[in-house]
């Protein structure tokens, strides 16, 4: 019988990630994308591939698929990972109070921690704060965002999955019942719209899920969360340098490629096409930054960005738990044939790509189990190998 | 207030079945602010139908190589201010010798499969790539560390090579590079796919690809560096089985 | 779907010669493709004309009384700035291939260019 | 780790242009700004014309030295070689067919081939006419 047609609206990480983990499950696989790959949130994360320390002490769940994830991915797309570790490091005596419950959640979510002394944390990152007063070395890591969806991407059409950018969505088609059977969608590049039909339709657009679910007549419960980002021209550390207490602004500082990024701020947002960079976050995080490499203080910021987290339900910034939810419309809403992903972090892509594969493989009936764990993605260029 | 820049943004717009033709868009902006950000804001509130590529905002992904101003440009990184000035034009055309897919967006799929074709190494250690003799600063168990490679795959110096522009076989100057990068010695498979009309021999010293080039490449001097490696290969293997 | 507008072609050899707003290197580049048309020109024209030397004194005197006709001296001026450009052009060239001034090619290229506008001179105020 | 759909041209890598062909012409190019230089100075010096152009007997008397024909000989092939070679590139940048590119090859090469002779034919009979 023909391969199931499930399509995904969406070129961000959990996109391509479910593309690759359905095409492997036999999947036939669209996704449909409004820009290029990464054109929205994906593209201006951080980088960090995340110990799941940062999120230890107050959401033992993300911080569990962070460190999960770290490790596999590690092992499957080596290629664009700086796999170098990471520091959280104690400045102010404040930050001492932290680091009692900082190990115990830690080793809570079995996330690999060694404390050093002072001396040791200067000697392998030499630019960090001298006032350092403790600091604990974790797996955390960079990894260039583009690259790895391009990873994903190309080896899912590897597998036959196509992908269809600049396409924009503009409504769904409904079957006679109310339930989705489709989608209409803008070929940008030639100013047309075409109908696409499928059997699954997954919508994994984070931030800008709520604009999708809004064309089925539902809303989702995703609460764009922007945060700014700032990357200085030189590259001071080898390992991402975290503040070692609740998270906070400007309390990470990563390197990528000959550069070092100081992250983020966390408030609320309407409207997410476009985000302005305002002054006084630029200088906090100068501010913050320079509190934990004080070379950043004369370095030349290089790129300023915004990124929307799509952050799920209630709450507000960073209170809001940061794991992920797959809703299937059928069971909130009684609409069948859409499916919709949202919230969690860009390194647990994967496990969110499982979770998504799983409800649609459930409702198309595939018992084929999730193999992405262990399957090595291709080189990155491998989606730009058959031309198509 | 920060200063406000009253500019028209002049983009070149192509869609599949029509002759290209320019838009203009009079826009306020930051002069502080990047290329990147009005062309983002001129698809936000002026125009839904403007393609472009962009991604990471802070030159780590290569996906926003434009023209501006008839020059190549990384615009996630090049400041208004340093293109432009108050109450001018700022023209942004798409990269040169790429395919085009719609207005700014190219095609990046010949050129990311010459990357791969000389196998350009993604990440390196981090005391590796250093186009001068290697700064003393590095010791040994530095090399432990790895980063991701500087050439970003931008495409800027393709679009910048007089040669590229006549011929799509040609590699171009970012595969050259990398080829440089992995060097003969290390990968001698790489000597037949340089050694000839489309490799090394191509390039004509113009050095345009090191002008243009946003992430420490300096993809011309590794050309010349890779002509004496080939030089050396080839003379080796001729004495070699003489 | 992708228009081939943009795209490489052979028909795009004028952007050899399209060094406006470009870089030192795309000067160079133009200048040294133009001189040696122009030299390749002129040696095979220069071939031909010394034939006359094998058909005796006669021929070849008479073709001597051109060579005092200014446009045929502006001419050979032009050859001689041609060589002067290419032959140092060249220099730079083979120096910068060896790895020898690669990142000073801008100056290299400025002071031969320096260089050969005042032996041109030389040569101006010598021929008229 | 590249796959064969990866590779960049589907024919793989066209030998129009190698490191002989290469180092040929960067061999020539030193050698003849020296020769040229002494071209220079032989014939915009050294000749009875006003301009320093050599006339007919000057040109017969400049070659009775053996020397003269020898290096004019070897200028000539020096500079048919670089230029022939420097052309073919050029046009290997109009990006030819392999057998225009064939056959561009060939009459360069029977070009150079017979301007050498004749050069050489013309610098000997000009010697001989001196004896």
């Amino acid at each position: 019988m023909s391969k199931p047609h499930v399509i995904i609206i969406g070129a961000g990480f959990t996109g391509v990630a479910t593309a690759h983990d359905l095409a492997l499950r036999g999947c036939d696989v669209t996704v449909v994308e409004r820009g290029d790959l990464c054109h929205g949130t994906s593209g201006r994360t951080h980088g960090l591939l995340h110990s799941g320390g940062r999120y230890a002490v107050k959401d033992k769940e993300s911080a569990v698929e962070c460190i999960d994830e770290n490790m596999i991915l590690r092992r499957i797309v080596p290629q664009v990972i700086e796999p170098n570790g990471g520091l959280f490091i104690a400045i102010e005596e404040g930050d001492l109070d932290y680091a009692e419950q900082f190990i115990e959640s830690c080793e809570e979510c079995h996330i690999p921690l060694e404390e050093l002394k002072p001396q040791e944390a200067l000697k392998l990152e030499p630019n960090i704060n001298p006032k350092v007063l403790t600091a604990f070395l974790i797996p955390d890591g960079t990894f260039d965002p583009l690259r790895l969806a391009l990873a994903f991407a190309g080896t899912a059409k590897h597998n036959g999955a196509r992908f269809q950018t600049y396409h924009e969505v503009q409504g769904f088609l409904m079957d006679g019942q109310g339930n989705v059977s489709g989608i209409k969608v803008l070929k940008r590049a030639a100013n047309k719209t075409e109908e696409l039909r499928a059997d699954v339709v997954v919508n994994a657009t984070g931030a800008w899920a709520g604009e999708i679910t809004n064309m089925a007549g539902l809303d989702a419960p995703v609460k764009p969360t922007p945060g700014i980002m700032v990357a200085y021209d030189q590259r001071f550390v080898q390992r991402a340098i975290n503040r070692l207490n609740t998270p906070a602004d400007g309390d990470i500082v990563l390197p990528q490629r000959r550069m070092v990024v100081v992250g983020t701020t966390s408030f609320d947002a309407e409207n997410v096409d476009y985000i302005p960079v305002t002054d006084d976050q630029i200088k906090l995080m100068l501010e913050r930054g320079s509190e934990l490499i004080p070379g950043i203080r004369n370095a030349k910021p290089r790129g300023i960005y915004m990124a929307a987290r799509p952050l799920i339900g209630g709450g507000s910034g960073r209170s809001i738990a940061r794991t992920f939810k797959c809703y299937d419309h059928k069971e909130t809403h009684n609409i069948d044939g859409l499916v919709t992903i949202t919230g969690g972090k860009a390194t647990t892509l994967r496990a969110m790509a499982e979770k998504t594969a799983d409800v649609v493989c459930a409702k198309l009936g595939i018992t084929a189990a999730c193999v992405t764990k262990e399957t090595p993605l291709l080189s990155y260029r491998q989606y730009y190998a058959s031309p198509n | 207030m920060t200063e406000q820049w009253n500019i028209t943004l002049r983009i070149y717009r192509q869609k599949e079945n029509e002759a290209p033709h320019f838009d203009n868009f009079k826009m306020e902006v930051n002069p502080d602010e990047y290329v990147l950000d009005a062309v983002e804001r001129a698809w936000a509130f002026h125009d839904r139908t403007i393609c472009f590529r962009h991604a990471c905002h802070h030159s780590t992904c290569g996906a926003c190589g434009m023209r501006v101003n008839g020059v190549e440009k990384l615009t996630c990184i090049t400041l208004i201010r340093d293109v432009t000035k108050n109450g001018a034009t700022l023209k942004v055309e798409p990269l040169r010798n790429f395919p085009v897919v719609s207005d700014l967006a190219v095609d990046m799929g010949p050129f990311y499969r010459k990357m791969e074709a000389v196998g350009a190494r993604p990440v390196l250690p981090v005391t590796e790539a250093e186009i001068e003799n290697p700064p003393a600063k590095w010791d040994t168990d530095d090399a432990q560390y790895i980063r991701l490679s500087d050439c970003i795959e931008c495409g800027l110096c393709i679009s910048a090579c007089p040669v590229m522009a006549t011929t799509p076989e040609y590699l171009g100057p970012a595969p050259l590079a990398a080829a440089q990068d992995n060097g003969i010695k290390r990968k001698p498979e790489l000597l037949s796919i340089v050694d000839c009309e489309d490799g090394v021999w191509r390039c004509h010293s113009v050095f345009e690809c090191t002008a243009v080039c946003p992430s420490f490449v300096d993809p011309a001097r590794r050309i010349m560096d890779l002509r004496k490696q080939v030089v050396g290969a080839r003379v080796r293997k001729l004495f070699g089985k003489a | 779907m992708n228009n081939t507008r943009n795209q490489p072609s052979a028909r795009k050899f004028w952007s050899w010669f399209m060094p406006v707003g470009r870089q030192a290197g795309s000067w160079a580049f133009a200048l040294n493709r133009i001189t040696a048309i122009g030299l390749t020109f002129y040696l095979f024209l220069h071939l031909g004309v010394l034939s006359l030397l094998a058909q005796g004194p006669g021929a070849y005197d008479d073709f001597l009384v051109l060579t005092e006709n200014p446009f045929i001296k502006l001419g050979e001026l032009a050859v001689v700035a041609a060589a002067i450009l290419h032959g140092l052009n060249g220099i730079r060239i083979i120096l910068t291939s060896f790895g020898v001034g690669v990142t000073r090619q801008k100056q290299l290229f400025y002071g031969f260019m320096l260089i050969s506008v005042l032996v041109i001179l030389i040569f101006t105020a010598r021929m008229y | 780790m590249s796959q064969s759909t990866l590779s960049s041209s589907a024919s793989g890598p066209r030998p129009g242009e190698n490191t002989w062909i290469w180092l040929i012409k960067i061999a020539t190019g030193p050698l003849l700004v020296i020769v040229l230089l002494l071209h220079f100075i032989a014939n915009h010096y050294f000749g009875s014309m006003s301009s320093g152009l050599m006339t007919y007997e000057d040109v017969i008397k400049y070659f009775q030295n053996p020397i003269i024909p020898a290096i004019e000989i070897l200028f000539l092939i020096t500079v048919v070689t670089h230029s022939l070679i420097g052309l073919r590139g050029i046009i290997l940048d109009m990006n030819p067919s392999r057998n225009t590119l064939k056959i561009v090859t060939w009459l360069l090469t029977i070009l150079g081939v017979s301007s050498v002779v004749y050069g050489i034919w013309l610098a000997l009979t000009i010697a001989s006419k001196g004896s």
